[in-house]
């Protein structure tokens, strides 16, 4: 079963929009590609005064006591307009680690400061090509870490990391105080994401799940961060369809609207497909969190959302041409954003194993 | 339990209880006139038992109920494999928009009745051999006779007119003005004197659609269902019902479990298909598209259950899924590899690889096809300019054929 | 390095072509559909009187020493009339593997009648999903064969079959006299290929190969007839985007023949670009027999054909509207022969692993 | 050894000698303006080693050999990475239609022999702002300027206009007839007076295109290179050249290989990439289709060198192999996961998977369109009618902007 939103959620779609609309223009996005390290202050001034840090945690920590369904709205008016920093969704996932699998101090320590925005948390799951790997390369013995986690977003700026790694005989879930961390900033093709590769040596850590259990909360977290990357996704996608079709209906070549071209007005009546293809997958997933379809669901958003928003840079550019390949008009800030968010949180390759194994019966 | 569990219950129980009576096991080896027989049995046991009509007024003959309980009806009866396709247009179309438009209301309440009892089949006369995506180009025409109207001119994939009663029609009244604006909406016996129905053979082997020839068929005023003139508009809401009416994310193939089974059980080289990544790719890729569709209908059901009308996004259903299914039913045919040949001519498109396969094109096409209904996205809720039309405003009967 | 055609190449090409459009006409194939076994005479009896069947076997033994690309020629003429029999491929490749791996015996047996075409050949590799099974289900013992060879295209009206087994410990390239074979027939969605289960039950055999040499040979038969189906299946294509061609300029809609919308313009240009890739990939295989790099091209002259073909078929139906899927007009009859070519001589699953195994150097 | 290996092994030892000077490594850490200088320098060492205009006359420079020789050199050229990129453009479209159309040979001797030697660079003014599929469109005009002309307006996306020292450009000199017939071909000074060149910087941060203005820019009528009123062949002739030089079945984008070995070393759970099916898929259908347009590409030459035109299926070279390129690129990312991030400005379209990535779009609508390539296909060899053109046989200024 889907949801229909209520009034409430109505209002926050709305009211993010309006705001980050205002706030958040691609001619200050455009400076941070070029170098690295920044990320877009206004914006998360922004999601901090708004309450959107705290939306999804609990109450008794400083949260909203909100849902995925409300950050998903959030994320998707985000992506419309292009989020100028990782942080919404490295510190959720951060937070619900903590929040589930955390002891009572370790969440007087930090959740408030992740549900006030002060405190930036970054999840690193993955290790190169493995979104969930089978044995982490960061290894854990007696709460020391060890080795080296590539390619975290966020990473530059975070205070906190929740580190899957590879304890004794078993894979574990981690804390880490990343204060003494060695960070390598990443020059990337979306600069503004953070991204940082974290070099454990030696560093303490607090283990908070250990063994089969591990696994599958890491695969949790990266499920509800995936949900909302989805939704970010998805509203990526909606926006360059609108760039798209109003582009099409304005620009002019041999003395027609090009839009009357069936190449191009199918192409975007694709694109119309894909992204509510993607948003009622996203809608469908955010509503079943604690359900035991929920991995599954999650699955089926980031695999349409991921095809959505990169199919949606591509014809979006090739529509208009010239023009579209130009640093100015910036539609390559949605171009890299497609493919930096296709990678976070692990690959349509990675999802559609996921997928497969839960439909298939391989997995629990 | 809730309310609409125990609904489902109660189906479940009624279908499982007629399913050794009218089931797949039951139609097998009969011809079609058999299994016509035995689907008009079946609906009248469906009408007895309260299943018929689950979400029409109950003046009617209905049983007053909502679009969610018909639904988990239809979720029930699909797995048996029942003789209800003869009906599906019927009920599914005409019938509701003669309850919508026909003004005798006597006669109309008649035949809902005997429609929803399988005596009488209806069906739907729009599509014409001059063009099939262009419903407003339409060449049959009425002209006034009297106090009546006589018909003339062809009909062409007309779904069940052989074995159908009556039938819903478009022809063009006025030729003189432009094309959508001369058109006009009646419903018509389809065993008056005048029409001949002739069966087209398609692609797979069967014969459900015909060519449907009128010859000066005389039909009295009161079988008009749309001011004169006004039969556009009317047409139009039939096709909504039919777009809305027809959702179902497998694309009327079969459903995406049986390609998981499918490839589970067949070992290429000593290990299962499904360990391959291009098989599960496809699984994933289409359960994700499958989900999505399913997604937005049960938003659509929950908003007309709310009062309120679904967002356009419906109109992505027929699209999507049929389009799907016709490559995944190839690639179900790969991966048998040399046990992939065998063909049934009467097997279901619904759980059979191969007929789903030659059957996907018609699905493509009728109905409104793929170029179809991606220009009506594009315009309709896009705003996208229509293509160029020389036809345009121009009186039909100056547009060169 | 592919090669240019010849003088002589493309008066074969040009004389087949008027043979086959004057002689095989649809409306004797359709009916040939719903009956089981029977296959269109008149084809048949073409292709032995013109030599067709001597075309690529030796002099000594009544061919015509030509190759691949001669016989490629004709198999794209038939492609385009739809060959009413599947004998061209399958003599060509049982007298293939007499010629290559038989004995003189053998050969003066066989070959001869396999070049007038009064002998039918049938091969049987393939084993249900697994087109060249590392263990195939026949057994042969005691140079007698027993198990089931199923879907074997020509089976049928077979005489002599090249049948792929599991002999002692080692697999058997194996030639067997099918006088006294029981043959069940498929009922297939193209019933001209007078398919069949070939039901082996001490049956004699004599062995052609063994060892990884009869794998090898096993898989050079295979690319042999790939190059000839795919010769066939581009054929089949290139009849397909004319058909849509010439409908798309005469057919109107909306006051305008149906080619001006880009939606159908757009689609048959790209049919052009599968056809001639295709097209290009089969004279560059064609001409590469007896090369090291003979499998690599077959198999990417067999993945673009069956791509061509079973593209052309979708989008010629379905350019072509409801008359497109009528049984008179018979496009299905491309459709249905589209479907079965891509099995013949393994799917597009099996060639694309054959090649990315040798491109990535894992195989000889 | 034939002839043609002979002169491989030549050519690959020459390349092997000056790679120290020139190659990949040599270039590292350059900005622009000293690597366009280093390439100054390979390209008069190309033409003293007799290496540059392989297949020009020999009265004006050139080698007077073969295409087939030609594109040996190139495929040994191209693999050290030299700075030839500022000279593709100037001795692929514009010098060679100087030698055909120019009417000056003492000086269009002089033009190449310094083009040759790296000395003078040519760009190519066509597209305009107002419309990048439609060149017949453009607006910028040339109007007579006593015995000459007076050129005014803008042109957009020319490439390494920024180091040219001439141009050819396509202007209107006429505006009153039919948009295609009013148009003239020229040679430009691109230091004369009125010349603005402005650079554009583009998706992935470089600037190779600008947009140049011309005010009142005048030229002689002997930079003239068609008639008045006869550019439009002109212009297409060198677009036919630039289709035919531009064929790279890897879409100028990395070599199939290097997405083999990157799916053989990346380990995924324990497993190389290369066992995916999903991987291997990609390689497959990437090779076949790369082998198919080798091949076409072969036959074309082998047709040229016998004296015949090829045939049209070189058109699809771009076409299907930059669009291929843009989404192997996006799994090759895909494919490294967080490893995948990395970017660097300066890395080479041929061998980084980011840079090839984000620069596709670029190869996509840079000289012809996937559309407008399309469009090509189906009217010119197919014979498709031409889309509806409100524009057609208007005068151009009467045409609505």
């Amino acid at each position: 079963m889907s949801i229909l939103y209520d009034e409430g959620q109505q209002a926050i779609a709305t009211e993010s929009r309006r705001i980050l609309e205002a706030r958040v223009h691609k001619d200050d996005l455009l400076p941070l590609l070029q170098t690295s390290g920044r990320y877009h202050e206004a914006f998360w001034a922004t999601a901090k005064e708004q309450g959107w840090t705290a939306l999804a945690l609990p109450e008794a920590h400083g949260g909203l006591a909100l849902g995925l369904v409300e950050l998903g709205l959030i994320a998707h008016q985000a992506g419309r307009t292009l989020s100028g920093a990782p942080f919404l969704t490295s510190n959720f996932g951060a937070a619900k680690a903590i929040e589930l699998y955390g002891s009572d101090d370790q969440k007087q320590r930090w959740l408030p400061g992740l549900a006030s925005g002060d405190v930036i948390g970054a999840v690193a799951i993955a290790s190169g090509p493995d979104a969930l790997p089978a044995h982490p390369k960061v290894t854990l013995t007696n709460d020391r870490l060890d080795g080296v986690k590539d390619g975290v977003s966020g990473a530059l700026h975070a205070d906190v990391a929740i580190v899957f790694a590879n304890g004794p005989g078993m894979p574990v879930l981690a804390l880490v105080d990343l204060a003494k961390v060695e960070k390598t900033a990443i020059d990337s093709f979306d600069n503004s994401r953070c991204l940082a590769d974290l070099h454990f040596a030696d560093t303490p850590a607090e283990t908070l799940v250990s063994g089969s259990a591990a696994r599958a909360a890491a695969l949790h977290i990266l499920a509800l961060q995936a949900v909302i990357t989805a939704h970010e996704q998805t509203g990526g996608a909606e926006a360059l369809m609108e760039i798209a079709r109003d582009y099409a209906v304005t620009r002019k070549a041999f003395g027609q609207p090009i839009g009357a071209f069936q190449s191009i007005k199918h192409r975007i009546a694709e694109l119309y497909g894909l992204v509510e293809l993607a948003r009622a997958n996203c809608i469908h997933a955010a509503s079943r969190e604690g359900q035991s379809d929920f991995v599954t669901a999650a699955a089926a958003a980031r695999l349409s959302a991921t095809e959505a928003y990169d199919t949606a840079a591509r014809d979006c550019v090739q529509i208009h041409g010239g023009i579209g390949v130009t640093w100015e008009i910036g539609l390559h800030l949605h171009m890299r954003r497609a493919r930096t968010l296709a990678l976070e949180q692990g690959s349509s390759l990675f999802w559609e194993d996921i997928l497969v194994d839960r439909l298939a019966g391989e997995a629990a | 339990m809730s309310d609409l569990e125990a609904y489902r219950a109660k189906a479940a129980a009624w279908c499982e209880s007629v399913a050794p009576a009218f089931g797949k096991a039951a139609r097998k080896g009969l011809s079609v006139e058999e299994d016509l027989a035995l689907g008009r049995r079946y609906q009248k046991a469906k009408f007895d038992a309260g299943f018929a009509g689950i979400n029409w007024p109950t003046d009617l003959g209905g049983q007053g109920l909502g679009h969610i309980e018909k639904i988990t009806f239809e979720a029930e009866e699909m797995k048996h494999g029942f003789p209800n396709v003869y009906f599906g247009i019927s009920l599914g179309m005409p019938v509701p928009v003669l309850m919508q438009f026909g003004s005798d209301r006597e006669f109309v309440k008649e035949r809902v009745l005997k429609a929803l009892q399988g005596e009488e089949i209806w069906c739907q006369l729009f599509s014409e051999p001059s063009g099939g995506t262009d419903l407003a180009g339409l060449r049959t025409r009425a002209e006034t006779d009297g106090n009546g109207w006589k018909i003339n001119g062809q009909k062409v994939w007309t779904s069940w007119a052989q074995y159908s009663d009556y039938g819903v029609i478009v022809v063009r009244t006025d030729p003189t003005v432009a094309k959508h604006k001369g058109l006009t909406y009646f419903w018509v016996d389809m065993k008056a004197p005048g029409v001949t129905v002739r069966p087209i053979k398609l692609a797979g082997g069967d014969s459900h659609v015909n060519e449907v020839f009128f010859d000066d068929v005389k039909i009295s005023d009161d079988h008009r269902m749309s001011p004169v003139g006004g039969g556009f508009s009317v047409a139009l809401a039939t096709l909504m019902i039919e777009r809305y009416v027809a959702t179902d994310s497998a694309g009327f193939g079969p459903h995406l479990d049986l390609f998981i089974d499918l490839a589970k059980d067949l070992m290429i080289n000593g290990r299962p298909a499904i360990e391959d990544g291009r098989i599960r790719q496809q699984i994933a890729r289409n359960y994700a598209m499958r989900s999505g569709l399913d997604s937005i209908n049960v938003r659509a059901r929950l908003m007309m259950q709310a009062g309120m009308t679904p967002g356009p996004e419906g109109s992505l259903n027929k699209l999507v899924a049929v389009r799907s299914r016709q490559k995944l039913s190839e690639l179900a045919i790969d991966l048998q590899g040399v046990g992939g040949f065998h063909f049934d001519e009467h097997a279901s498109p619904k759980d059979d690889w191969a007929s789903s396969w030659i059957n996907a094109p018609t699905g493509r096409i009728a109905g409104g096809s793929d170029e179809t209904l991606l220009n009506t996205i594009a315009e309709r809720i896009l705003g996208l300019p229509q293509d160029h039309r020389p036809d345009k405003g121009v009186p039909f009967n100056q547009i060169p054929a």
